[in-house]
């Protein structure tokens, strides 16, 4: 697999680490056990097109949200975390 | 009062051995590692590129590179590291992190690497080849040209990597690599050079 | 017909005409009193426990492609024991019991060799954490030895002890794992269920849950039509999101690729099972010579059952690093199942929130050994409603109440189990 | 006794006459010519028997000329470096190189496993599943041996392989798999194109069948256009061309994996170059020219030397000028095969027949075996008259059912062509039949792969050519290349014209896989059985599991399931194919990562000056630390680490801890990002102070711990335990990145930036004194516990000086810019001398924190909480934190938890273990009285005994109980009682002095 990461461009796979389902949003802190217990435990796990958190800590250490198909492998977007490239916030 | 000195101590004084290595005749691959430098990570705070990218231009008299790519300064060479972030490569002090402190004051924030890193130059006919063994970045001429950068990882060890100008028409490859597996690495990348041969070399010039 | 040298040689004379089908290749009937989804080892094992310790013959296995086309015929086919939990320890135990009387059980060689399964360590802390585990094993009555470096000197001279980046201090034994012959155990438990009247039913694969007007399951509808059932058991592996997801039921489940390799036949090398302790690889030698080898998943989710090379140069470099005479020996072939990972690595045997419907999921890697095992606890718990003893803490609720089995201590990161 | 090439042709062949080559076979000599295959020299010097079959140990020969090889498997070289299995038809003949045939004993000629020929009856697919099940303690004893040494081909060397391997990447924009016609017309449209190419090609020559077949292209001789098409790409300074180089597999995202033989054709690589080398090829489109692979006819006796492929008998004859038979019969089912007969007599070798299956034979080919003076037989082979000495006779059954019998020494055999269709399928594609050729071809490729040529099912010359050249120049298109493909070669299309004809009935063993044994009636018996699905089969009779994973078989086997079973080839389907496309060696997959270099080794600043020291090293994660420092004299490691124990609780002495990890977090929202991945609160940490913290995972559970100052209003600097730093650096910046974008708050790893030392004992003060500047005040008032800040040391440089405690004593970490680190350590040895300084290690360091219930690895083991560890009330209650809500869960919270307490033995001269379980007294052990067990351990100077931490059930409640520490593991069972988990200065005045 190679990941386009958006900073770096086309790397190998063995610079990336997985982290999963880049959907579930870290619950409010009010939000109560059951959201976060869902947050925590309950993800995706689709066979076909998934957002999925990636780390690109081979390489310049930025969290990705990668679009991937778990059938096919392919990957069809990738797109820096919200806090990557935060310093052009605004600009 | 204790009489003690205050020597310094590189992470391969003692594996580098200057002279021929591996394979007899040409030598095929050059290494030399430079010694005592400066070395800052600039990261730009949140909303502050903008800031620091001027901050940067004022400093050294360019712009800062905002992608995989090392530029020149008169005295400094400013490596791209990641998102929003540089690193500052200088000499005897000339931007050391006090003095850069005051120029990126409130735009960004700075980290001393000095210390961190082993930096080793890599030239030959044979350069290419032997990174090849350690790198699965794409090193031909017409994708990684001058000025080129890349924050990628050897043998599993995070570097950065940049080629810098050409000397007596070879292409020069720089590897800034974490001190702590500087001597692993300079062990792996001696045993990727030897069938090429080696010469091996340190200098205190960037 | 029953198998043995004798009807094999009477078979001889008459050139081998007279066999029969190993099961019967039986066409759906209208109605089960229980419906088995999975015609892998687990689902046909519950079939036939069932059948032969709860008198529910009423059963149908069904199977999406060919019997054993998962994880069963996929897999490195390693038993053991040596779990360091409660819910595991117990569970995994019963499991190897009945691993040990599997061929006069079946009447049919399953190849279960008890040649051992060693864990090696590579430091004090991982000696203690065997030490840990071994006990735990020793107190529950499973056999377990903490053999020093002089001892593995002995039995395996070749290990990498001199020349190693992280040289083996020792090891965890347990004598009476091993390894089976994985498709042996899937056409054990098919021919012995189809004997007692067990439909196995392939190239049949379940589309839909039908369900009642309380939402009970009455059923299921399946490429070969509807099939009503009195209870329906899910033993789907790689499957389990998939299948959990036609009931509405989203599990604390990810599908991984882990890959396995062998390489060609030779001669007898290595005599028992191994784990490296300071890499990613474990390795035995299969009846016709082949090293069964493998390590970790690959680490994203998949369900491409093929994985990556990154993977592929781990395990070799585990597998180097331990035995470096097996430089030479070629890998043959590679391949990925799909596993489905758990988040806190141990599986789940429990009735599902959806009345009428059990689940039987989260295996991870470790679903091959487990597999007479979880026939019998999730035939137990389809028979009598009631998780059996052993099996009691693999409740699908254990999320929520924080009662978690996680022998690797790595939380709820379904790839770092 | 020397070989004398009888066999040899006196002229052509691309073999290298001037260049004779001695070797050895099973201890005799021969010799060949260099270019020659060791398959090829056998076959010069009229070896037919080389090798037994794996079950019934029948002897076998040669069979085909290529990877796709079953039979003529070889141990390759001796020693260390022999390799099994090694196909006779691809090794390269070497000056000496030595070979023996396998799975035979006491010799090649007499096989004594032979016997097993005799219990074939029984023998048949699956018998094993049948019985050998009773009695039951038979199979680990009995059964199974025997079955294991009777199995498996080769033996592999049993010593460490002595070679090296590496491997490397390759980045083009179009790489081709195979050399033959199509592979070198790609590669011309694409080289021409100005695309980078990379052409693979597993022989030591290019040009595939042409090397063999001949043929005019452009008017050319074949050979001579291969020379001059070779001459252009080797001319193009972006085209690579990789002979001895396999492309075995495809990954995702245009990756290939290729293995390079670089230096197998010698007999041991030369001085600092390795024998192979995996290549990870990264290509925008890849061209798979992998040809076809000429398939079997099954009938009976298709086993015995002599039988040989037609195509691969054209190789031997006119690449090798080595004649497999002086008077050879031809069996086909098609136009192709007769293309041996025209060989065998161009090169004065007699045709004694050709069987043909096919009703009708074409005039060239009549007028061809009038010339040649042999008769042409409709029909097939019915059975072969011979044994390990090779063919006598061939019985041939006509169309008309009659008999005929045609005397020949050897016998080619050609059932068409399978297209290679395995890379192509190598992502679970299924490939598809197609009816003119019978055979199955591509049915769409991985991302970026395209088949062309014979491995795309397209068999002419001419087709072969045009379809490389087209692919080759699309792939160069696709990749954004436009140069000038100047014009494509030409060649005439023969005509393809075959009669299905897969198996012959007949009497005796007809194997469909010659290297498992499978025979046709195997495959009947899975059928009958129910092993009817393609998977099934191959699992039932191991048909297609051998070393060339089915190449020359799995077509027919599949076709005989069809037959029997009633339904179409592509009904009944093919198995997954799956990769390396040929066996690729362990070793070259780890490459240089074996022994030591299997991993990375980091060292500390101070590691050489440890080393001078004599210290002994213990490997943490990929750090190499000093675990203690022997004195001459002390008997074990516990003596050395008694003394530096009592060396710090009673003087000074130091450690280097530089392996924490560090980390500076910096930005406006520093503190308020602390805040919510530590339990306890950071951002009211003062400036100039440190503070403990710990972290959980999002699920409740401790993740780190570590001690974390803040050096400026916008500046922390945190540190991690050593086993955590690389993920915690990475747990945090998902926090920054993905959780808490809003903060403005910057992450920089500083790990190898610092040199750190604990420096510990009531004479930590005197010795600071002496090492930094003496203006810095180092009073309880100037500098109390806990504090934090930038110092001077002598000669000016700066240091960052904490007041913080590991061991319990008064004691400081001091940090120094990396490169003084070393120095660091020397100038504390002389500053402290007079106070008798003593350098510590891990174990001391271990000892000192176990004396003070300091929780570490063992007790954070993932599964435990906070309150576990008795820092629950660390957890505050007025801000949201990672972990928070769901470490508050039932049975994380519940009463009868495992908690930390201290542990120590009621018999003072007891040694404790840790992993000993807790079990209350007077009970039998049991998994219900399963209490819990001693996490760390160690001997206690202060306490003079052994003392530990466990993890018990209500510990803290059961302070004072006595209990049984359980160890069946060691033999071991004592009473201990529970204590509180700080065995040192419990109320902390030591190191608050």
């Amino acid at each position: 697999m190679r990941i386009v990461c958006p900073f770096c461009g086309e790397r190998e796979l063995g610079e990336f680490t997985y982290l999963g389902d880049a959907k579930p949003q870290r619950p409010a802190a009010d939000a109560g056990e059951d959201a976060v217990y869902d947050y925590v435990y309950l993800r995706d796990n689709i066979a076909g097109v998934m957002s999925e958190h990636w780390y690109h800590g081979g390489g310049c250490r930025a969290w990705l949200k990668v679009t991937r198909n778990t059938l096919t492998h392919e990957i069809s977007a990738v797109e820096p975390a919200a806090g990557a490239g935060a310093a052009k916030v605004g600009a | 009062m204790a009489d003690f000195s205050w020597d310094i101590r590189g992470p391969l004084d003692r594996a580098l051995v200057a002279g021929a290595y591996g394979a007899q005749g040409d030598a095929g691959v050059s290494l030399t590692e430079i010694r005592n430098f400066d070395l800052v990570q600039v990261m730009a705070r949140r909303g502050k590129a903008g800031e620091t990218a001027k901050a940067a231009k004022a400093r050294f008299g360019i712009a800062a590179p905002e992608t995989p790519r090392a530029v020149a300064a008169a005295d400094a060479t400013l490596i791209w590291s990641g998102p929003d972030q540089f690193l500052v490569l200088s000499k005897d002090g000339r931007h050391s992190i006090e003095s850069l402190a005051i120029v990126f004051a409130g735009s960004a924030s700075l980290s001393d690497q000095s210390h961190a890193r082993a930096l080793i130059s890599v030239s030959g006919d044979k350069a290419r080849a032997m990174l090849a063994k350690l790198s699965s970045i794409d090193l031909h001429p017409d994708v990684f040209g001058v000025g080129a950068a890349a924050a990628t990882s050897m043998d599993h060890t995070s570097v950065t990597l940049w080629r810098g100008n050409d000397r007596s028409g070879q292409a020069v490859f720089n590897l800034l690599v974490f001190a702590t597996f500087a001597e692993s690495l300079w062990h792996t990348i001696l045993d990727s050079a030897a069938e090429y041969g080696v010469t091996i070399g340190h200098s205190e010039e960037l | 017909m029953k198998y043995s040298i004798f009807s094999l040689a009477r078979a001889a004379l008459s050139g081998h005409k007279n066999w029969q089908p190993t099961w019967r290749d039986a066409a759906p009937k209208d109605r089960y009193d229980v419906v088995i989804i999975g015609g892998g080892g687990h689902g046909l094992a519950t079939a036939w426990f069932l059948a032969s310790e709860f008198g529910i013959r009423n059963v149908a296995v069904l199977e999406k492609g060919w019997i054993g086309s998962g994880n069963a015929g996929r897999n490195t086919t390693i038993i053991r024991s040596n779990y360091g939990l409660p819910g595991n320890t117990g569970f995994y135990e019963l499991s190897m019991k009945l691993w040990e009387p599997m061929e006069q059980d079946l009447n049919y060689n399953a190849m279960v060799s008890q040649r051992g399964v060693l864990n090696l360590y590579h430091s004090d802390a991982q000696r203690d954490a065997f030490a840990r585990r071994g006990n735990t094993m020793r107190i529950n009555g499973i056999d377990a030895e903490l053999l020093d470096q002089a001892a593995l000197r002995k039995m395996l001279p070749f290990l990498n002890f001199d020349n190693a980046r992280f040289p083996v201090q020792g090891g965890l034994l347990q004598r009476r794992g091993g390894t089976a012959r994985h498709d042996a155990v899937v056409w054990g438990y098919a021919h012995a269920a189809s004997a007692l009247g067990v439909d196995i039913i392939q190239n049949c694969e379940v589309t839909g849950f039908t369900r009642d007007a309380n939402g009970k399951v009455t059923g299921v509808e399946t490429s070969r039509g509807k099939i009503g059932a009195g209870k329906v058991g899910m033993a789907v592996a790689g499957s389990s999101s998939r299948v959990a997801a036609m009931a509405g039921l989203r599990l604390p489940i990810e599908s991984h690729v882990l890959q396995a390799f062998v390489s060609e036949a030779i001669k007898p090398l290595l005599p028992n099972v191994m784990t490296f302790g300071a890499g990613h690889f474990y390795v035995s030698q299969s009846d016709k010579g082949g090293l069964v080898f493998g390590g970790d998943i690959d680490g994203y989710n998949s369900y491409a059952q093929r994985g990556n090379l990154p993977v592929v140069e781990d395990v070799c470099e585990g597998g180097m690093a331990l035995i470096p005479m097996i430089g030479r020996v070629r890998l043959l072939r590679q391949w990925g199942g799909i596993m489905d990972m758990s988040m806190d690595g141990s599986p789940i045997i429990d009735k599902s929130p959806v009345d009428g419907l059990y689940i039987n999921a989260g295996w991870c890697y470790g679903g091959f050994k487990a597999t007479p095992g979880s026939g019998f606890v999730f035939a137990h718990l389809i028979a009598r409603d009631q998780s059996h003893k052993e099996a009691a803490l693999f409740r699908l609720d254990r999320f929520q109440r924080g009662a978690m089995i996680d022998e690797k201590g790595q939380g709820a990161q379904p790839n770092l189990h | 006794m020397r070989g004398d090439q009888a066999n040899r042709l006196n002229n052509g062949g691309l073999i290298d006459r001037s260049t004779p080559l001695n070797f050895r076979f099973d201890g005799k000599t021969f010799s060949g010519f260099k270019g020659d295959t060791l398959a090829s020299a056998l076959v010069a010097n009229g070896v037919k028997l080389v090798g037994r079959s794996f079950k019934y140990h029948r002897p076998r020969g040669i069979l085909t000329a290529g990877s796709e090889e079953p039979n003529a498997l070889v141990e390759l070289r001796s020693g260390a470096r022999r390799e099994p299995n090694t196909k006779a038809t691809t090794a390269e003949l070497y000056e000496g190189l030595e070979a023996a045939s396998q799975n035979r004993w006491p010799s090649l000629n007499f096989d004594v496993m032979s016997v097993n020929q005799l219990f074939a009856p029984i023998f048949v697919a699956g018998f094993y599943y049948k019985t050998f099940m009773w009695p039951a303690k038979f199979w680990e004893t009995i059964y199974e041996p025997a079955i294991r040494r009777a199995a498996g081909l080769g033996r592999a060397a049993g010593v460490s392989d002595p070679d090296h391997y590496d491997k490397a990447w390759a980045h083009c924009d179009v790489a081709i798999a195979g050399s033959g016609p199509a592979g070198l017309a790609a590669a011309l449209a694409a080289g021409r194109s100005g695309a980078r190419v990379i052409l693979c090609e597993e022989d030591f020559v290019l040009g595939g069948r042409l090397l063999a077949d001949g043929d005019t292209i452009d008017g050319l001789p074949a050979s001579e256009w291969v020379a001059r098409a070779v001459a252009e790409l080797e001319a193009m300074p972006d085209v690579r061309i990789m002979t001895r180089t396999t492309l075995f597999g495809v990954y995702d995202g245009g990756t290939y994996g290729a293995i390079e033989r670089v230096n197998d054709h010698l007999p041991v690589p030369p001085e600092h170059q390795v024998r192979q080398r995996l290549w990870r090829i990264v290509a925008k489109r890849c061209v798979v020219a992998a040809g076809a692979i000429e398939r079997p006819i099954v009938f009976a006796g298709n086993d015995t030397p002599g039988v040989m492929m037609a195509s691969a008998m054209r190789s031997y004859i006119n690449r090798y000028a080595a004649a497999p038979a002086r008077r050879i019969a031809l069996f086909t089912n098609n136009e192709d095969g007769w293309r041996t007969a025209e060989t065998a007599i161009a090169a004065g070798l007699q045709v004694a027949a050709v069987i043909d299956a096919r009703p009708d034979v074409s005039p060239a080919h009549r007028s061809l075996a009038s010339k040649g003076g042999f008769s042409v037989l409709h029909g097939a082979v019915a059975g072969v008259d011979g044994g390990k000495g090779g063919i006598r006779k061939i019985s041939v059954s006509l169309s008309g059912g009659a008999r005929a019998e045609v005397e020949a020494d050897g016998l080619a055999v050609s059932g068409g062509w399978n297209p290679a269709v395995g890379l192509t399928s190598y992502h679970r594609g299924r490939p598809k039949w197609r009816d003119d050729i019978a055979a199955f071809v591509p049915d769409g490729a991985p991302p970026g792969m395209v088949a062309a040529g014979a491995a795309n099912g397209a068999f002419g010359l001419g087709a072969c050519l045009r379809e490389g050249f087209e692919a080759g120049a699309a792939a160069a298109r696709d990749a954004g290349r436009s140069g000038s493909i100047g014009s494509m070669p030409v060649a005439d299309d023969e005509a393809f014209s075959l009669t299905p004809l897969w198996h012959v009935a007949g009497k005796g063993k007809a194997f469909v896989d010659q290297q498992h044994d499978v025979t046709a009636s195997d495959v009947e018996l899975a059928q009958r059985e129910g092993f009817e699905s393609v998977e099934h089969l191959k699992r039932y009779t191991t048909l297609g599991m051998a070393t060339d994973q089915g190449k020359t078989s799995n077509v027919a086997g599949l076709a005989i399931m069809a037959a029997v079973s009633g339904k179409s080839i592509p009904e009944t389907g093919t198995t997954i194919y799956r990769p390396p496309y040929v066996p690729v060696a362990i070793g070259a997959f780890a490459g240089h990562h074996r022994d030591e270099n299997f991993h990375a080794t980091r060292l500390t600043p101070s590691h050489h000056w440890a080393a001078e020291q004599g210290a002994i090293f213990v490997d943490t994660g990929l750090w190499k630390r000093a675990q203690w420092y022997p004195r001459a004299g002390e008997k074990d490691w516990l003596e050395s680490v008694t003394r530096e124990v009592k060396a710090v609780r009673s003087g000074v002495g130091f450690c280097d801890v530089s392996t924490l990890g560090k980390i500076d977090v910096h930005g406006p929202d520093a503190g308020a990002f602390l805040d919510r991945v530590y339990i306890n609160a950071f951002s009211s940490l003062a400036v100039g102070k440190a503070r403990y913290g710990l972290m959980l995972r999002e699920d409740g559970i401790v993740y780190d711990d570590g001690t974390t100052s803040r050096l400026a209003e916008d500046h922390y600097f945190l540190t991690t335990t050593t086993a955590k730093a690389g993920l915690v650096m990475q747990h945090l910046e998902f926090c920054r990145q993905v959780l808490f974008p809003e903060l403005d708050v910057q992450l920089t790893s500083v790990s190898d930036q610092w040199a750190q030392f604990s420096i510990a004992g009531p004479k930590t003060r005197d010795l600071l004194k002496e090492v930094v500047d003496p203006g810095e005040d180092l009073s309880n008032e100037g500098f109390p516990f806990m504090g934090a800040r930038e110092v001077a040391l002598r000669g000016g440089l700066k240091a960052r000086l904490f007041r913080i405690s590991f061991s319990g004593e008064m004691a400081f970490e001091i940090s120094v810019p990396a490169r003084y680190g070393e120095a660091m350590a020397r100038n504390l040895m002389i500053a402290g001398k007079p106070l008798g300084i003593t350098p510590y290690g891990t174990e001391a360091l271990g000892v000192m924190r176990i004396e003070k219930g300091h929780v570490a690895g063992p007790e954070l083991n993932g599964t435990t909480t906070a309150g576990d560890l008795g820092l629950g009330k660390m957890m505050s209650t007025k801000k949201d934190f990672i972990g928070r809500v769901m470490a508050g869960r039932e049975a994380l919270t519940a009463s009868n938890r495992q908690v930390v307490v201290g542990i120590k033995p009621t018999d003072k001269a007891r040694r404790l273990r840790s992993g000993a379980h807790i079990i209350p007294k007077g009970e039998t052990p049991g998994p219900d009285n399963d209490q819990g067990y001693i996490t760390s351990v160690c001997f206690s100077p202060v306490l003079d005994q052994w003392i530990g931490l466990g993890l018990v059930e209500r510990g803290r409640e059961r302070i004072g109980e006595i209990v049984r520490a359980h160890d069946p593991l060691r033999g071991e069972d004592y009473d201990v009682e529970l204590c509180n988990s700080v065995f040192y200065d419990p109320d902390g005045g030591r190191q608050r002095g």
